[in-house]
């Protein structure tokens, strides 16, 4: 469903959606073309990151890992800057230093992403630590996939997070559904021996919720609880979002073969290709917003075909800007290792 | 002026910070160790409530949280107690403290420290008996800090306590007990200064952390058969002071280093690298390292003592060197 | 409760439980005299260790922690062979090298012992898979403290453990019932935000059950069933056993506070001194096994008398032993880094 | 003799090694990391059911699984992938592997073998591009191979699983595409005896794993000046062949080291203490490390390139010696 929001603000949120869809998709046509490296795509789970950021406020701040590119831009990152990041670019957010893996706007709100997974946990439950010892009403929140939650680093920061209750959201965002012991009705994703991972919470007394993650509705009021709770000093929420991966991530490196979104399939169902049929009409977040932003009056396709182009256009513009964009002069590699400060002359 | 404990200027220093800055907190608590002096952390924690945080024994959890909490604003010192249990850290301080600066961009600092009592603190074994600093070394994007005094612990901490960077402080159990003096007035040491323990012409003995107070007593039996000894003690590894190192060596040409690392690719390595790299010229002799034995630190004391770096093995180093 | 066995097994039992409780008191008052370091006793956990480790069969293994005395004398090991090695001596079980905190015996089943916290937790997990594996029906036992459980390692063992439903008992020796936490400024203590330590497990899909430490019947019963499944592939188990600290391990040293044990506190509840009623009457496990003995007509206070003289002797011997064995050749120490073999000219 | 490339030399030694012995078992499966030689490995996994598990994402527990499993007589092979992983196991391999048969006396062995592919490999940032290989040297007890030729990989391997010590298996991308004489019937290579892979009188390049082959560039472009540089590759850090690299700089007197590592406290640091402490008397120069930059790797190219050793950065630090 959708959620319950003015019209401009869920085409707002409907834009936020195409620019991550749209982008990621110049991403993976651009690979084809030249070589990018490895990198990790947040097609399918738009929706959870748009409909969750959007709550947040100045100063509260988000813990990402290497499927960053959604998060940032669902707080308003700038997808030139970020792609000049992805190439290496002396222009993008991080100077070309930290590249697709650690894409970091302290100014949004991404003080710091690391990749290694489970390494995110340690830093979010320490940032609402802080915030807590300050006195601040900012929250933290942790992005991460289910796979952190093998992750031993996972175990220590909830403990930690429970008992000083933090204001912490733990926002797992399961894109595991289709893995094998899922389907027989085991585990959630390949590695872990729990039925559902809210089990893993519940011992710590950390409220915990399972979401439809192409929700927008169900995941801006689940993250709105989580907030409030947060804010008001009683603790840390862990919210499961819930999506089915999308085909072109099953491989090592996301390949668009679903092809690039063609909105119209949100209220053409005919032009839906047969082979991703199933994931295009239940699990594409994007397309379901659309077609529920139409249902509901809130658009219609020619509204949603504008904002697209308007989308198109940004990204043509940021990968324009990004090309041409310097590399950063070699000698500044040794640069920036330490913040200059008292004790580093 | 006024002589005092290590272990006192240690707790003064925290004491001192936590007093003139409320974003100053305390993650961990045993600084001291399980020494005698450990009541004085008590006191600590009796005066600033609220200000001393006791983690869960999940060290990768908070330190991690440390590190979280600084970039959030706060200046945690993080206590990792016992060397050895730094490991379960390490993908926080080495993959994260030490890389977010840099790969950031320059946009987010880390300012932390993390405390640990490193080397063999007599029966430790195997497994609480680390000297980790040579692997943190080889970690750029932490700074280091190894006191060897009363007056250096106290002024190096409230230097560390400045820096927007993470930094390690490795600290020693068996300094606790070293008595030296310690101004009243506030003060702090500049990071990369080193600091010349005992001056000399005839050999530099290059040490850090407890292998100084070690050197200084090797020194003076050396004296005691005429040979002058110079200890240069760097204080902090990074940033290094290398001009003071290499301008004691082209005096004395002749180089000892003590280290309580294990031999290979220990501290010690670095030091005699750096100096057959930039003082070649200057060097009338082999530099000898006197270091932990390539073994696991064993528990019984006899073999203990046999692979830790001593006062003796230090003198006959000096003497095979001269010779 | 007495587990359900004839009187001269129960006697051995008991035998075993008393050189636990004698050889502690021993090392507690020999520290009084001569520097022993830092060490851990088992003093009060005596018949968890005693009645599970009973239990278990030639190549079974068991992986323990900083507090393993018990859990070697449990299974038979030497007194004046752990008392060597606890002085550092030639004779020790091993050679000196590991000392308190790494007592081990390959021959009784302690490959190898880790004073790390949550060391032991993914080598006892390792063991087990080996021996899956291998097609054995050992089974390996892990030995640990409620304090592990604060560490990310148990997290993980435990996932693989239950996913690959390997022949592994986890038993933890909660000695933390009474303890404030490390507020009440005491150094080991649990700081978990669970209530129930077997809710952590549950998820797993790992059987979980809580029983008294100090009463025999419920111990063995719970290890019974705990073996029989892993020796049927069925799975890992997770034990609880609850015991309270002993008031002489709440220092940071330990401290006979409650004096060298008089067993005739066991049917003369006059001579309990008033300071440690409480402990000795209800939470001696040895004190009560005791009692449990003479009440079902197991024992006479003669006996037992007898048989602690016996261990008593023991001790003494043991004492001997150690006190006048040598210290290793210093040079010694360079030896046994590597196993000779094929790599290592 | 056939040639064959490094990512098949190695994928043959697993394959044999899992013929020849019903208890290696394979822990972890990304031996040959996201290249494109990875469907290698698809084959061994379906050529031995079984014996090949998959982990979760939870590098302490299973590596540590790994030792366990050693101990109770499995002989695993555990990959723990891009070696910037390893720090999740660091306290079960530098707290507990490497310990165990020395603190129990030599009652216990963990036959064992970890491998890791290590260093810069293009685009791998900060967090993916780390070369531990230093902090394991100075870790006593482990044993450690750095193969830098499919004949080497091969045979190192095959010795290493004979061990019964813990072994690291220091590997690297970049090297999968070297191609290289590797004979069919079997054979192994025994640890502690370096190769020198070039034969030369005017300097020593002292190199390992994929720095070899760096060397070896730079050594051609430098005969092409007139500069005979002899390679020396020790296969094996621990044990370490000293005699073969003290005789090569007997003979040519001049030496530059090439490590991937971090400078300070890196191989490379090690290798020149370890030559000035035993071969002062041959040096004529100082000793010059090319090593990595001490800044976390970035992941920009122009930035990465800077930082990384090159063949140009060896032939101008050789020039530089010489002259
Ligand atoms: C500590 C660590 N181990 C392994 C990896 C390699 N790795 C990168 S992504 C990934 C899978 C992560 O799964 P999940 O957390 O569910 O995120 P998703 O990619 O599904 O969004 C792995 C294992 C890593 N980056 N860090
Ligand atoms: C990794 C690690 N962190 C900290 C310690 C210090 N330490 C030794 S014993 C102990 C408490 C352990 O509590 P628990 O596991 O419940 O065992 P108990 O002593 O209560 O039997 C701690 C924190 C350690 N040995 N290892
Ligand atoms: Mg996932
Ligand atoms: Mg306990």
């Amino acid at each position: 469903m959708l959620p319950t929001l003015s019209t401009k603000v869920l085409l707002g949120l409907l834009e936020k959606a195409l620019a991550i869809r749209r982008f990621e998709e110049m991403l993976v046509k651009l690979a084809g073309k030249i070589d990018v490296g490895h990198f990790h795509v947040y097609v399918g789970q738009e929706i959870t990151g748009v409909a969750a950021l959007d709550l947040l406020e100045t100063g509260d701040l988000c813990f990402t890992t290497h499927r960053n590119h959604g998060h940032l831009l669902a707080r308003g990152a700038d997808p030139a800057l970020m792609l000049a990041e992805i190439l290496g670019k002396s222009t993008g957010y991080c100077g070309g230093r930290g590249g697709t893996l650690h894409l970091a706007s302290a100014q949004l709100g991404f003080p710091a992403t690391s990749a290694a997974v489970g390494g995110c946990t340690p830093l979010a439950t320490g940032a609402a630590f802080g915030m807590d010892r300050l006195g601040s009403d900012r929250v933290s929140v942790c992005l991460f996939g289910d796979g952190a939650l093998e992750e031993g680093s996972y175990h220590e920061s909830i403990n930690i997070a429970a008992l000083e209750k933090l204001p912490l959201i733990f926002l797992c965002e399961n894109n595991s559904l289709e893995a094998l012991g899922q389907k027989a009705g085991e585990y959630p994703s390949s590695t872990l021996a729990v039925v559902r991972l809210t089990d893993l919470v519940a011992p710590f007394g950390v409220p915990a919720i399972t979401i439809d993650g192409c929700d927008g509705k169900a995941v801006r009021d689940g993250m709105t609880e989580a907030i409030d709770r947060a804010r008001s000093g009683e603790g840390p929420t862990f919210i499961e979002a819930r999506t089915v991966r999308w085909p072109g991530n099953r491989p090592l490196w996301p390949a668009l073969v679903t092809g690039e979104t063609n909105l119209s399939m949100a209220w053409d169902e005919t032009v839906i290709p047969e082979e991703f049929r199933e994931w295009h009409t239940t699990q594409d977040g994007v397309l379901r917003f659309v077609r529920e932003m139409i249902d509901e009056g809130h658009a219609t396709p020619e509204t949603v075909i504008a904002l697209d182009e308007l989308v198109q256009d940004q990204m043509r513009t940021a990968e324009n800007f990004a090309l041409e964009s310097p590399y950063p002069e070699p000698e500044t590699a040794l640069d920036l290792v330490f913040a200059k400060s008292g004790s580093v002359p | 002026m006024r002589e005092i404990l290590y272990a006192e200027a240690l707790v003064e220093g925290l004491r001192e910070l936590l007093e003139a800055d409320e974003r100053v907190h305390l993650m961990g608590q045993y600084f001291l160790g399980l020494t005698s002096h450990r009541e004085l952390m008590a006191d600590v924690r009796d005066s600033f409530p609220g200000r001393v945080y006791y983690p869960p024994i999940a060290e990768l959890g908070y330190v991690g949280a440390a590190i979280g909490a600084a970039i959030a604003g706060l200046r945690p010192i993080v206590d990792i107690a016992t060397a050895s249990f730094i490991f379960q850290a390490f993908p926080q301080i080495v993959n994260e403290a030490a890389n977010i600066h840099y790969m950031t961009g320059g946009q987010t600092k880390v300012p932390m420290i993390f405390h640990f009592n490193h080397g063999i603190r007599g029966g430790g074994a195997a497994q609480h008996s680390h000297s980790p600093q040579a692997m943190l070394w080889n970690t750029p994007g932490l700074e280091i800090m190894a006191p060897s005094s009363p007056y250096d612990v106290k002024g190096l901490l409230k230097t560390a306590a400045e820096s927007d960077n993470p930094t390690a402080f490795v600290d020693h159990t068996r300094l606790f007990d070293v008595i030296g003096p310690v101004p009243e007035d506030d003060y702090m040491i500049p990071f990369g200064q080193a600091d010349i323990k005992r001056g000399g012409k005839d050999i530099t003995l290059l040490a850090s952390s407890f292998m100084v107070q070690l050197a200084l007593s090797a020194a003076e039996t050396l004296a005691e058969q005429g040979i002058d000894a110079e200890v240069v003690d760097p204080r902090t590894l990074v940033p290094l002071d290398e001009d003071t190192i290499l301008e004691s060596v082209a005096k004395t040409h002749y180089l000892v280093i003590v280290d309580e690392c294990h031999r290979r690719c220990g501290v010690g390595a670095e030091f005699a690298a750096l100096v057959v790299e930039k003082a070649f010229s200057d060097l009338r002799a082999p530099i000898v390292r006197v270091s932990t034995e390539d073994v696991p630190v064993p528990f019984s004391q006899t073999l203990e003592r046999y692979i830790e770096p001593t006062e003796d093995k230090v003198v006959q180093a000096v003497l095979r060197v001269l010779s």
